[in-house]
């Protein structure tokens, strides 16, 4: 079982993050910690109509890599799987996925948070939002 | 030499294309490729001074000495996730 | 949308999952975290056959409202799923689950962690382990 | 008066049942319940000893003085999550 590190334009809809939870599991994992980060109506106080994400696809996993081996490292679990979309998506549609699964619950919280910490901070993505009466490339 | 450039978000919109290729002289720097950038690209100047740097699809530094064949790109602030 | 507190003997299978998710999701929320405890093949350096899951039903219910009131107040946010299985669960399967979706992750994170934790010391659930030569109710 | 004692997980064992009823004089308190079931089930005086106590579905405490109909449980050490 190896870790799963993916940019993808597919929606990453439940068939999807079925997938990711069968990929990962074993039967030693007591803990299974998931970050999704879904996109919201609103931003900056605008009323947002959809996001466009747009990443630098061979950095962008390589870099996500380097996250999954310091986790692995840090919290000896190959049991990983870190998704991020791009393309145009729509409110309430996710656009990232981080699981982790550990033998413990303290861990896998640990691990999750760094996983997202780390990609929101490193991994060469971009999001721009698009509104009523303009649009953005924006920050964080 | 040659080396490659590619454009990401507000850059590649501003370039218009999403790569081009720069003759460079040998021994450059990835910080005389963002020079010859702004100077060609005035538009790209200002964002480009808040931009990290990769070579070859990894963080890097304007002081990287290039060689022929590399890829650059100028990295505006993320914003995955 | 009021926040979801359950002990159930039902499995806690996918379609429960996204039916959670379904139930609690709404379009300000940016950040979703999960826990998920499996039930692992391995405790004590025994061979788990299977584990039975007791709860106090009105109280645990009850206590997980302290819980999910508490999530409420300081992380500002009635989007919290949190359900414990009862009866007899096979090594994989999910005995617990706590989803929380706030407008950012880290309250997520916070509020997801803290509703795990406090159940775990709170909320009267009890397990026993089948081994193959015994079982033993456990703490913790 | 009459008050009624929910078991569960390892004191349900011993037990050998889900409920008892215990009748006790007017203004006992949950420690004189735990008292008055160690000396009907000996085998439970240990366990009970490790037990948080429960009045009417929510914690309380050894000194709580009961009233007629209340529901009590011993809770052994939790297992949940």
């Amino acid at each position: 079982m190896a870790p799963i590190v993916r940019i993808t334009r597919e929606p990453l809809d439940q068939t999807a993050m079925d997938a990711l939870e069968t990929a990962i599991m074993h039967p030693g994992a007591g803990g299974l910690v998931t970050f999704e980060g879904i996109v919201r109506d609103h931003a900056r106080g605008k009323r947002v109509r959809w996001l466009e994400y747009e990443a630098y696809p061979e950095m962008a996993e390589r870099e996500m890599r380097v996250i999954v081996a310091e986790i692995a490292t840090r919290w000896q679990t190959d049991a990983i799987a870190m998704v991020h979309r791009v393309g145009r998506l729509a409110v309430g549609e996710r656009a990232v996925v981080v699981r982790v699964a550990c033998a413990h619950r303290a861990e896998a919280f640990e691990a999750c948070r760094y996983g997202i910490d780390t990609l929101k901070a490193t991994v060469p993505i971009w999001k721009k939002e698009i509104y009523e009466d303009g649009e953005e490339w924006v920050e964080g | 030499m040659r080396v490659t450039v590619r454009y990401f978000a507000a850059l590649r919109e501003l370039a218009g294309r999403p790569s081009e290729a720069l003759d460079m002289p040998v021994g450059a720097t990835a910080g005389a490729v963002r020079m010859a950038l702004a100077s060609r690209h005035p538009a790209m100047a200002g964002p480009l001074s808040a931009c990290a740097v990769a070579v070859n699809q990894a963080y890097s530094d304007l002081e990287r000495t290039l060689e022929d064949g590399d890829e650059l790109a100028f990295l505006p602030p993320l914003g995955g996730g």
